[in-house]
């Protein structure tokens, strides 16, 4: 099976890790993340404004080759899956911000939000399996009590994101079970860690995780998983290493016991 | 040719403000047939009908066209002051100016333009109606109750005080429904069994009723007056006539895990079960999902503890056909799911319950034995916070769009009884807006916050926390006070929407009783005709038709009662004469139109007929008019146009057609 | 005086309407006071299965130029069954327009229930605009026409 | 054919039939037309050959009615028609001796005049014994011979198939002829643009002259009185060139033999102006077998027909929009 | 430019109808950064109601907002408070070529750790 694939920015630079572990436990689950040509930064936040065209085309530009190709978009950065999925949706369904954008664009065929977007969580969810996924554990984490983080970008909007329960998400949950280790539910999970105000509000952010960060703590966590590297490094300020925060990738790739394979 | 009148009313400024009523009479009077028109004020005045009598009387009518307002309101009215003149009722025809046209269209000319055409439709069409004679059919004296909650139970009592039999259809084990899970009831705090259970004991005694519980409707066939009903009796398992209710089998059953109904699911119950103490019929079903026996064939303890040999594994499900005149819907309702609104995190802790819940725990014969506790640790909480409209008005998918109602008030009590019971105990209430109306009601809530010192606090909760050391930090905002709250409680309580009992689809289907959007039962008129739904001999009791209190329930069922006992009392009732018909000699006998037939209507016989001189022995359909309802299915499967329908026949509604299109 | 004044295209819009739910519907737009062009004139039919094809061909040829059908919603119908029928007949004879190359949404079915007052009236707005867009009727005017 | 002949004189004389429908020669050898047989030496008349086209199951109406049984001589696709007939208790079995006779594909002489056949004195290669493979006409101007196929009527290049529905007895082979696909036509004109479908309807539609010759030879159109013909909708036929039917005559005609037209091509065969009208009928059952299900009319008499049947999930008349 | 157009604008940008408001406050109480916000997420919606658009475009709030979606997804009655927030933030950077970031003070906020993300995202947000 072969996927488009979107890394985003930061995945070639900063979280070259996030990155490098997904590709070699898609290879080790039979999967190829084959990334698309010339891709562009999807912005990091999705344009609200309804009249914004020009900074969604990035990502209809990405969601129009995985079209051409007849595959399905994987996303493994948080804000490139919200930025790209909600993008998506307005091509499907908001006839205003279809027309406009494929005037720009001027693509053979115009696109209307053919392609399926995906999280890569989803495809270990919908397309891999969590049963298959835990038959390919030669690495069990057994013992190991992790708090998921998902912050907002994966959640939220519910509707348009279609990607769990927003007030009580159980995938990461599910995926930590798949690995053999043990998930520790905490009502934070789904709060913001403040996203992008902490470059310039570094106290409000911090207040954000600690809350965060307190809270899995005080359900037992000892150790926190993400999907995104912008909450990666908003908790880190909170925990100051007092627990590890890891990309759920890296302990995929322990689990499958891929992880000694990967350079960073 | 007809003699056609025609009257057009004002209704006040209602149609006048927009129609130019006059141009509408000079310009109906032009049209083929007509010899008379007029206006008037109102027509469905007692001065209006008597202008329609004395045209038709003075004129020698045959046939008469009101432009007003809808038919659904006064044809009936017209067709009465026809008939009174000596017109056949059904040689009235009403133009709908006002719905619409006149409330819907600002323009005069453009409105006046539209009545004048609406007029010419009815024109051309009661050009073409000729009289109809309404038939008759008989009434079954009896009436059907579906639903056994107070709303069925007083129903059912009032019909059969009245003199007539009465069924009363339940699908769980015993009569009672909500009220029987409440404790107090509001505004007076009596016990809400104190004051239920002598009426179910009531209605158990009564003569005329006949209780079949653990039953449901399966088909519904015929129509108002003549309706058959199959209702299947669930096998209980347990012999109602040889148990004496000892409750023997219920103590000794060694299968106690399943989740008691009655009490939402906070505690459990035996596989074999009434239940509540007060259960009528004091008899017991066995649950066979849960029962060790009919799961796995050994066991079998209740049948060898039952003195009585009362226990049956073999019983089957029962069929029972009965006839009915009259058909009460009285299917109530239950509080919403809550997985939508997992942000106050009802799924994520047990402390987090449903005000339908509270009830069950502040009962003396509730899962906590009437303790208030928490359902986690068996603490006696000291902070409790209440949030209100949780899935009521709700424009987001996620909930009701409506407002349930009972919330504002039980929780009122709720603060109440936890603040008079346990003075310990913190109450804060979440509120949107108090909504009160209601005799005592908004007294009731002063006095919860006045005597009883309730934390009112308006504004809503955006998420319970549940803390690692158990405790629930409620999110919310205090709108008044423009600050965000964060409140730790031992026990939040949701005031749940209600919404109608998702049976009420089936039922309505069967019924062919209409339903909105909300799956409420819609009445046949907001408000005149309340109780009434708009399927003839189908009446409405209670929260099925939209949300009640208890007062309110009671108070429509006796109404649902009335129109029943009203529709009892007769002996015939004249049936809708707009039927189908078949034209013989057009008729190829192919039975096209009996298979679209929904009631069974249409036979077939071998009839000699007189085809312009030849004759010859046909099939030819015929179409029994007691059965037939009108619904014009058959004319136009009919190929030949063989099948018409009376009153809506096809040169009628071509001539409908030709006057709008002219 | 003549109250037919015709500058503009004023589209002749035929609406049939079962008593039982569109009816109401329609009588519920208008004590809601939710406007609709006055081209829509209603007729009431017991049903929506009264509704012969003959009668929208006859309106055509009369020069209607749409025709909108509603009835109770698929399950709701007041004779338990007779929306059914009215769904199949009416698919079939709208798929008949479209193949003789009539354009689509001169005919339109739409399930309108007794509460639906906002959507009887938001169906015949979206209708008559449709059909404005459409324009005049001429292609089933004369079907049969010699070129 | 003498197989034929021999055994309808068989049945005649010995009682068992009544009469025989079949077909008696024409004027020309190209022409056979429907005929009842009452006696044996009437039957030296009776031909069978690839000219005998006609439908006879629309006769069994008026034959039910006679005293005694009808021998009635049906392809395997007039077969179709009759028990449509039986199931809209239209014809009586009873009344009926079936013999299932052998088809291999009927003619369409028009299509020979178009390649150009003239002065036809006689024709062979069209008999129930011959392989139908090749024609061979003599003509005033010699003898001329084409493939069989290509001067088959259009109904046959989408044969239903060489099973009689029902019969008493089968006399001569059958073979399917099918070589086109069955709704091949109809998806052509479905891929038109609107304007192109008008303008094509618009020009074949303007040909008709309202002879009534499709209506009368139709099994399904067998109404008493057709509507056409009645007050009932004030759509009686009119000198009036612009009433209702003159316009809407073929598409209300499709519509009562929707579910009900076993697609027997009777209607196009018997048009003097040469409008393919199989086409509107065709559009029907397209659409039924698409939207409802497969669907064939005449192959059982018991099942319910699509439009007096429906489904709770059933498509929404907006289907024909969305599909663009 | 007048007040109705400006709210006008509001409403196009966002897309969002104040008048669905109920006035329940579920924004307010959800919303994470209410205590640094000057005007609450409930009040937006008043304010766009009352036409008093000068006021939220000077707002603190406008630069507090997560744009983390929690008043979005539990708003009972559909309004999106954050969409009117981003909207008026919209007429800010877009109109007045405010800016409420400038290159020159990046990269004193910097440290080894930033991401791309986070910086790609800020100048979304605060810059044209």
């Amino acid at each position: 099976m072969k996927y488009s694939y979107y890394p985003g920015c930061t995945l070639k630079n900063k979280a070259k890790d996030l990155d490098a572990y997904a590709r070699a436990s898609a290879r080790a689950l039979g999967f190829e993340l084959e990334e698309i040509e010339d891709w562009q930064c999807c912005g990091g936040v999705y344009p609200l404004g309804s009249d914004e065209i020009a900074t969604k085309l990035s990502s209809v530009r990405a969601l129009n080759e995985a079209k051409e190709k007849g595959q399905d978009l994987v996303t493994l950065c948080s804000a490139c899956h919200h930025v790209i999925k909600r993008v998506n949706d307005d091509m499907k369904n908001v006839e205003d911000i279809r027309t406009r954008a494929n005037n720009y664009m001027e693509l053979d065929e115009p696109y209307a939000g053919e392609t399926n977007v995906l999280h890569f969580l989803e495809v270990l969810r919908d397309k891999v399996g969590f049963d298959k996924l835990k038959e390919k554990v030669v690495n069990p984490l057994t013992g190991k009590k992790i708090g998921a983080y998902y912050g907002c970008l994966l959640l939220r909007p519910g509707k348009i994101l279609g990607f769990d329960n927003p007030e009580n998400p159980t995938i990461i949950e599910d995926f930590i079970r798949a690995i053999g280790a043990t998930p520790v539910v905490y009502p934070y999970r789904n709060e913001c860690c403040g996203g992008y105000i902490s470059l310039k509000e570094k106290e409000m952010a911090k207040n954000m995780c600690d809350k965060i960060v307190d809270s899995a703590e005080g359900f037992g966590a000892e150790m926190l998983i993400t999907a995104c590297p912008l909450c990666m490094y908003n908790l880190n300020k909170s925990t100051e290493g007092k627990i590890p925060v890891v990309y759920f990738t890296e302990l995929l790739a322990e689990a499958l016991g891929v992880k000694e394979e990967v350079e960073i | 040719m007809q003699r056609i009148g025609v009257f057009v009313c004002h209704c006040g400024s209602n149609i006048a403000a927009t129609v130019d009523v006059k141009k509408v009479v000079e310009m109906a009077a032009k049209e083929p047939g007509v010899v008379h028109a007029e206006d008037y004020q109102y027509m469905c005045s007692e001065a209006g009908q008597a202008k329609i009598a004395a045209a038709i009387k003075e004129k020698n009518l045959t046939g008469i066209v009101v432009c007003s307002c809808s038919p659904r309101m006064h044809e009936n009215t017209f067709r009465g002051a026809a008939e009174r003149a000596g017109l056949n009722p059904y040689m009235v025809e009403i133009a709908n100016i006002r719905e619409h046209c006149s409330w819907i269209h600002k323009d005069v000319e453009e409105a006046t333009k539209k009545a004048v055409i609406l007029a010419r439709a009815a024109i051309a069409k009661v050009n073409l109606n000729t009289p109809l004679k309404p038939g008759e059919s008989r009434v079954t004296k009896r009436a059907l109750v579906i639903g056994g909650g107070i709303a069925g139970i007083q129903t059912a009592l009032d019909i059969a005080d009245a003199g007539y039999e009465v069924d009363i259809v339940e699908k769980t084990p015993s009569i009672g429904g909500r009220m029987s899970q409440l404790d107090k009831t509001f505004p007076t705090l009596d016990c809400s069994a104190c004051i239920l259970t002598p009426k179910m004991v009531e209605a158990a005694a009564h003569e005329k009723i006949t209780i079949y519980t653990y039953s449901e409707v399966e088909k519904v066939s015929g129509f108002v007056g003549d309706f058959t009903v199959d209702i299947k009796k669930k096998a209980r398992y347990v012999d109602a006539n040889k148990c004496t209710g000892c409750g023997v089998c219920q103590e000794k059953c060694p299968s106690k895990k399943s989740l008691s109904e009655f009490n939402r699911g906070l505690n459990t119950r035996s596989a074999i079960y009434t239940p509540f103490a007060q259960a009528i019929p004091n008899v017991p079903v066995i649950d066979t999902e849960a029962c060790i026996k009919m799961k796995t064939g050994k066991c079998g303890i209740c049948s060898k503890v039952c003195q009585a040999g009362a226990v049956d594994y073999e019983q089957k499900d029962e069929i029972i056909t009965e006839k009915y005149g009259a058909i009460v819907v009285a299917t109530g309702f239950d509080t919403i799911k809550l997985d939508n609104y997992d942000e106050y995190a009802y799924n994520q802790s047990k402390d987090v319950i449903t005000s339908l819940e509270l009830e069950r725990v502040m009962n003396a014969a509730g899962p906590t034995k009437g303790h208030l506790e928490r359902l986690s640790d068996g603490k006696h909480p000291k902070e409790m916070v209440f949030i209100q409209c949780v899935g009521s008005r709700c424009a987001d998918n996620r909930g009701k769009s409506y407002c349930s109602k009972i919330c504002c008030m039980y929780t009122a009590k709720h603060a109440m009884l936890i603040r008079d019971k346990y003075p310990d105990v913190n109450v804060t209430v979440f509120y949107i807006d108090v909504r009160t109306p209601g005799k005592n009601f908004d007294e009731f809530y002063r006095r919860a916050v006045e005597d009883y010192g309730v934390n009112y606090i308006k504004g809503q909760v955006g998420k319970v926390i549940p803390q690692p050391d158990g405790k629930l930090l409620v999110q919310g905002v205090d709108l008044l006070d423009n600050k965000q709250i964060l409140k730790e409680a031992d026990m939040v309580v949701l005031a749940t929407a209600i919404e109608p009992n998702p049976d009420v689809r089936k039922i309505a289907t069967m019924l062919t009783a209409s339903i909105d959007t909300n799956n409420f039962l819609t009445e046949s008129h907001a408000k005149l005709r309340p109780v009434e739904s708009p399927t003839a001999g189908v009446f409405l009791s209670g929260v099925c038709q939209g949300p009640k209190d208890i007062p309110e329930t009671v108070a429509q069922a006796g109404a649902a009662a009335v129109k029943a006992i009203g529709l009892l009392a007769k002996d015939k009732l004249l049936t809708n004469p707009c039927t189908a018909k078949a034209d013989e000699l057009l008729c190829n006998g192919c039975s096209t139109c009996a298979n679209v037939c929904p009631y069974g209507a249409i036979s077939y016989e071998e009839k000699e007929v007189n085809d312009h001189g030849i004759r010859e022995t046909r099939r030819i359909a015929v179409v029994n008019s007691a059965l037939c309802q009108g619904c014009g299915a058959c004319t136009v499967a009919c190929p030949s146009g063989a099948m018409d329908l009376q009153g809506f026949s096809n040169r009628q509604i071509i001539a409908e057609v030709d006057a709008i299109c002219r | 005086m003549s109250i037919e004044t015709n500058e503009e295209f004023r589209p002749k819009i035929v609406a049939f309407c079962c008593n039982w739910c569109s009816y109401a519907g329609a009588d519920l737009a208008g004590s809601s006071r939710l406007a609709y062009p006055a081209d829509v004139k209603i007729i009431r039919v017991p049903c929506s299965c009264r509704v012969n094809p003959m009668f929208i061909l006859r309106a055509f040829e009369k020069g209607a130029d749409g025709v909108i059908l509603c009835g109770c919603h698929p399950g709701d119908c007041h004779y338990s069954t007779g929306n059914f029928y009215a769904r199949r007949r009416m698919t079939l004879l709208f798929s008949m327009l479209d193949y003789i190359g009539v354009e689509n949404g001169r005919t339109r079915v739409e399930w309108v229930s007794a509460a639906e007052g906002v959507k009887f009236s938001q169906t015949m707005n979206e209708f008559v605009e449709k059909i404005h867009s459409l324009g005049k009727n001429v292609r089933l005017g004369d079907l049969r026409c010699k070129n | 054919m003498q197989e034929l002949i021999n055994r309808a004189k068989e049945l005649l004389e010995s009682g068992e039939v009544a009469r025989v429908l079949g077909w008696k020669a024409g004027d020309l050898p190209y022409n056979p037309e429907p005929a009842y047989f009452e006696k044996a030496e009437d039957l030296k008349d009776f031909v069978y050959n690839g000219f005998c086209g006609a439908n006879l199951s629309k006769y069994m109406i008026e034959a039910s009615k006679l005293e005694g049984k009808t021998m009635v001589c049906l392809k395997p696709c007039d077969t179709y028609s009759f028990n449509q007939l039986i199931k809209e208790h239209r014809v009586d079995r009873e009344k009926a001796y079936i013999v299932g006779v052998g088809c291999k594909g009927k003619l369409d002489i028009e299509k020979a005049k178009k390649l150009g056949i003239k002065g036809i004195e006689s024709v062979s290669g069209a008999e129930m014994t011959d392989d139908c493979d090749t024609l061979t006409f003599q003509t005033i101007y010699g003898e001329k011979s084409v493939a069989y196929a290509d001067v088959m009527l259009e109904r046959c290049h989408v044969c239903k198939g060489k099973e009689h529905q029902v019969y008493d007895e089968i006399i001569g082979e059958s073979k399917d002829t099918k070589d086109a696909e069955r709704f091949a036509e109809v998806e052509k004109i479905e891929a038109m643009s609107p304007e192109e479908k008008f303008a094509y309807f618009q020009s074949e539609l303007s040909k008709c002259i309202r002879c009534n010759a499709c209506r009368n030879v139709c099994p399904a159109c067998s109404c008493r009185k057709c509507v056409f013909d009645s007050t009932k909708f004030d759509s009686a036929q009119k000198a009036n060139v612009d009433s209702f039917e003159e316009k809407m005559f073929h598409v209300i005609r499709a519509f009562h033999v929707a579910g009900r037209c076993t697609d027997c091509g009777e209607c196009s065969r018997v048009c003097p102006q040469g409008i393919p009208l199989h086409l509107f009928n065709r559009k029907f059952i397209k659409d039924i077998n698409e939207f409802y299900g497969e669907y064939q009319a005449g192959e059982d008499t018991d099942s319910r027909a699509p439009l007096t049947n429906y489904t709770f999930e059933d498509v929404e008349p907006s289907i024909v929009t969305e599909r663009g | 430019m007048s007040h109705v157009n400006k709210v006008d604008q509001i409403k196009e940008i966002s897309g969002v109808n104040p008048l669905k408001c109920m006035k329940c406050g579920k924004c307010s109480a959800s919303c994470p950064s209410f205590n640094e916000m000057d005007i609450k997420p409930h009040q937006f919606v008043s304010y766009v109601q009352n036409g008093d658009i000068e006021s939220l475009v000077n707002s603190k709030s406008l630069w507090k907002c997560l744009s983390c979606f929690a008043c979005v997804e539990r708003c009972p009655r559909d309004v999106k408070p954050g969409k009117l927030i981003d909207a008026a933030r919209q007429l800010v950077v877009r109109e007045k070529g405010q800016t409420y970031l400038s290159p020159d003070e990046v990269p004193e906020l910097l440290d080894p750790e930033t991401p791309q993300q986070l910086l790609v995202s800020a100048f979304r947000r605060y810059r044209r």
